[in-house]
């Protein structure tokens, strides 16, 4: 399993659109993919009682997010017939429109994809212990919970 | 049994801190909790999970010697 | 509907990672948007009966393919909770490697997007008339047929 | 009847063009499909769905005046 083994989920700050579309270019070489499927999780202007989050700080709990990475990637692997996949993360501030979760898969078939991706994430947002502090405009915070 | 301790997310907020050594009688993830509750009242009031080895524990589990965490709700992507 | 209006789907030759890159950029703005879903469809160097595609030229029914894009961009804000939706699909060569659709869905919230962008990429794929030469190092071809 | 048939993928190729006017003196979809099995023998080994009006006709669906597409099987994507 050496060729699916995980490293640097994790990412200082937002995750931009020039390196997703290399991350996207560097596959262009994978000739027996016939299917990407990606997701994106970008940080809403939520507004709660009157106020409207600006940014979300992320922090993790390192060691254990990084086995839990490592574990959703052997079960994606183990249940679907992916060519790869990448997952990258958010930590510290990520502003309002920006981007802090990209999971990327990609397979020789499309039904794989859809399969494996939404797999995948639902599994980051139960299993991996990160944290996400919504910091408003006025600097007061609220501490985010996934629905 | 020496115990550090690491809060995370909110629970940082209560403990006031993001880690501390805890010397701690008890040993069971239940115990630990009463401790816990009896330093930071506080803390009754939040949902969370506590980990050690990098999984989460039940309240009958059997803790060893060395980090445990205190984990608020998951809320990546 | 206005804003729903559909142009635009085919685009000459491959779509690059940078234009798919801008089009992620471009939603930065939309600040009530959670989650983006992106399918991209890239050219497999297939083998067949000894024989590797090299190439897939891809034509279409203009005005029929234009019509089926508009109806299934309707169908999916009708049935799904969505910000925007984009689609493009490749007309003419598109080697080995390279991408020939695109279709991107933005949502407030993850499950929307997973099950709004397979119920567009199926549709295309069941009601587009668009059609797949492939051609081989040999310059010999084949009609691709979806399966 | 004056229509226009255009043929698509590999139809062109059994077609030899990818359009050409026809007169024709049927009027459904199966009348049609016998003139054209009759002019180009190779189409009935060709699976294809015939199209007026950017839909899908059913073999017994009348034809009107205008173009006519022959689709081979869809392959996007």
């Amino acid at each position: 399993m050496k060729e699916h083994k995980h490293k640097d989920v994790f990412k200082q700050g937002a995750i931009t659109p020039v390196f997703i579309g290399d991350c996207i270019a560097k596959h262009q070489s994978k000739t027996t993919v016939g299917a990407h499927n990606i997701f994106l999780g970008q940080v809403r202007a939520d507004k709660i009682d009157g106020k409207t989050v600006s940014t979300i700080e992320y922090t993790a709990y390192d060691d254990m997010a990084n086995k839990k990475f490592n574990a959703i990637r052997e079960a994606a692997f183990t249940k679907f017939n992916l060519t790869c996949m990448h997952i990258y993360h958010s930590l510290g501030k990520v502003r309002i429109g920006e981007i802090c979760l990209f999971v990327f898969v990609s397979s020789p078939r499309r039904k794989e994809v859809f399969e494996a991706l939404e797999f995948v994430v639902e599994e980051i947002k139960a299993t991996v212990p990160v944290f996400g502090k919504e910091i408003f405009e006025d600097t007061s915070h609220r501490w985010k919970v996934n629905s | 049994m020496q115990l550090k301790i690491k809060y995370f997310g909110m629970l940082a907020e209560v403990a006031q801190c993001r880690e501390e050594d805890l010397h701690c009688n008890e040993v069971t993830v239940y115990g630990l909790l009463k401790v816990l509750y009896g330093k930071y009242p506080k803390l009754k009031e939040k949902n969370f999970q506590i980990a050690q080895n990098n999984e989460l524990l039940s309240p009958k589990a059997k803790l060893t010697t060395g980090e445990i965490a205190l984990l608020p709700p998951f809320a990546g992507g």
